[in-house]
């Protein structure tokens, strides 16, 4: 299993390369990296903290991993998300997948996101000039990782 | 004793985010009870919907036995990543 | 525009490093990275060579990533790709899109590599134990374009 | 003069990618023609299906009027990125 879990901060292209280096046999390589945003749904945002259960968090998302491995012809994946306090411009959550060819590259890391972004165990609070507020999926999430449901 | 644990808005609303409980109640809803006597706010929030909990990491519904030793975590609706 | 077509080989990892860096307003970034393999049609490949046409090349990409910004609420893109001889294991092609929400930056860079693998002014020969083959899209590739065709 | 490309797998079957024809053919019809002339398997290339011709970095179809210093390039099907 290739997630990870961590408090550090990261560098997609230095996960990208590593995870690319040597990668003769996988003709696609998709990554996604989501990054704190300084405004969201209009409103500023200073710190992003996410709240995360170690030992609960993580299998969680090895349980999506998993599945998107059952689901699309993959050769290697890997899922590193930060938790605690997160400056708007760093990096939040990278997702690569390397598949021989670029259709399930592409279709496993949307799929990966989708369900990270609507079930991975995590609580997220947006703190910003206006005060704090804890914050859950947003409905176009939910619609995003209901398109998986489908094809099954 | 019995480990407890509060996830999001419930560590703000607690004002802590984990302790310990001795003697460890003998089930789920006896413990519910016990931070509701505590802390009515925190009981309320329990309570509201979507909270979950979770012994020894693993999601349960309704009421249980717990064991001394035992983790329980109050989930509330998860953000996502 | 953001198109680069160089004989130099490339870092995919650098490239979106470079590309990431500072994107306080993108909530999302994509990247695809295509990279040469040493065996395609179960076939052993030593070596890839693109002939590409400068002045006529660049243009052609050009023009979709133009349509790719005007189809999709892209805030940034960028396309890196490399002609003349290509080692297994080196990328080929790199492409990376910013946006606010992660569906757009997904489906243009699915977008750009669709249009890329089927129009892109390159002429490809692999070269193997075999001898020379020159390739042409594969059936896949005309399927995957067009895809795209349903929601214009 | 006429600067004349070949591309792709034309580029092998004439041995050269790129020459000069001086002087200029009057049309693209001329160019083929001559070209045909000196190598019957170049001519053959150049006539098979999908080969496009491009007149100043832009792809033309049929024959066309060329002026000296055009530049004539035949483009096999291509094979995308």
């Amino acid at each position: 299993m290739t997630v990870r879990v961590q408090t550090e901060a990261f560098d997609a292209g230095a996960l990208l390369s590593r995870f690319s280096a040597g990668r003769t046999g996988s003709g696609a390589v998709v990554s996604f990296t989501g990054i704190a945003r300084d405004v969201t749904g209009g409103a500023a945002v200073a710190t992003l903290e996410l709240d995360a259960y170690p030992g609960f968090t993580e299998p969680a998302i090895e349980a999506m991993e998993t599945e998107a491995r059952a689901r699309f012809e993959m050769q290697d994946v890997l899922i590193v998300h930060r938790h605690g306090p997160i400056q708007p411009g760093e990096a939040i959550v990278f997702v690569a997948t390397a598949a021989e060819h670029r259709r399930a590259a592409f279709e496993a890391a949307d799929y990966l996101m989708d369900r990270l972004k609507t079930e991975a165990p995590f609580w997220k609070k947006e703190t910003g000039p206006d005060g704090e507020r804890w914050i859950e999926p947003r409905e176009p999430d939910y619609q995003d990782a209901k398109r998986w449901n489908r094809t099954s | 004793m019995t480990k407890v644990l509060l996830l999001g808005r419930l560590r703000d609303v607690a004002g802590w985010r984990e302790r310990s409980i001795d003697p460890a109640p003998a089930t789920l809803s006896a413990l519910r009870d016990l931070l509701t006597r505590e802390d009515a706010a925190l009981g309320e929030a329990l309570a509201g919907r979507g909270v979950q909990a979770a012994v020894n990491k693993a999601v349960t519904r309704g009421d249980i036995a717990l064991n001394p030793g035992d983790e329980i975590a109050f989930l509330p609706p998860m953000s996502g990543g």
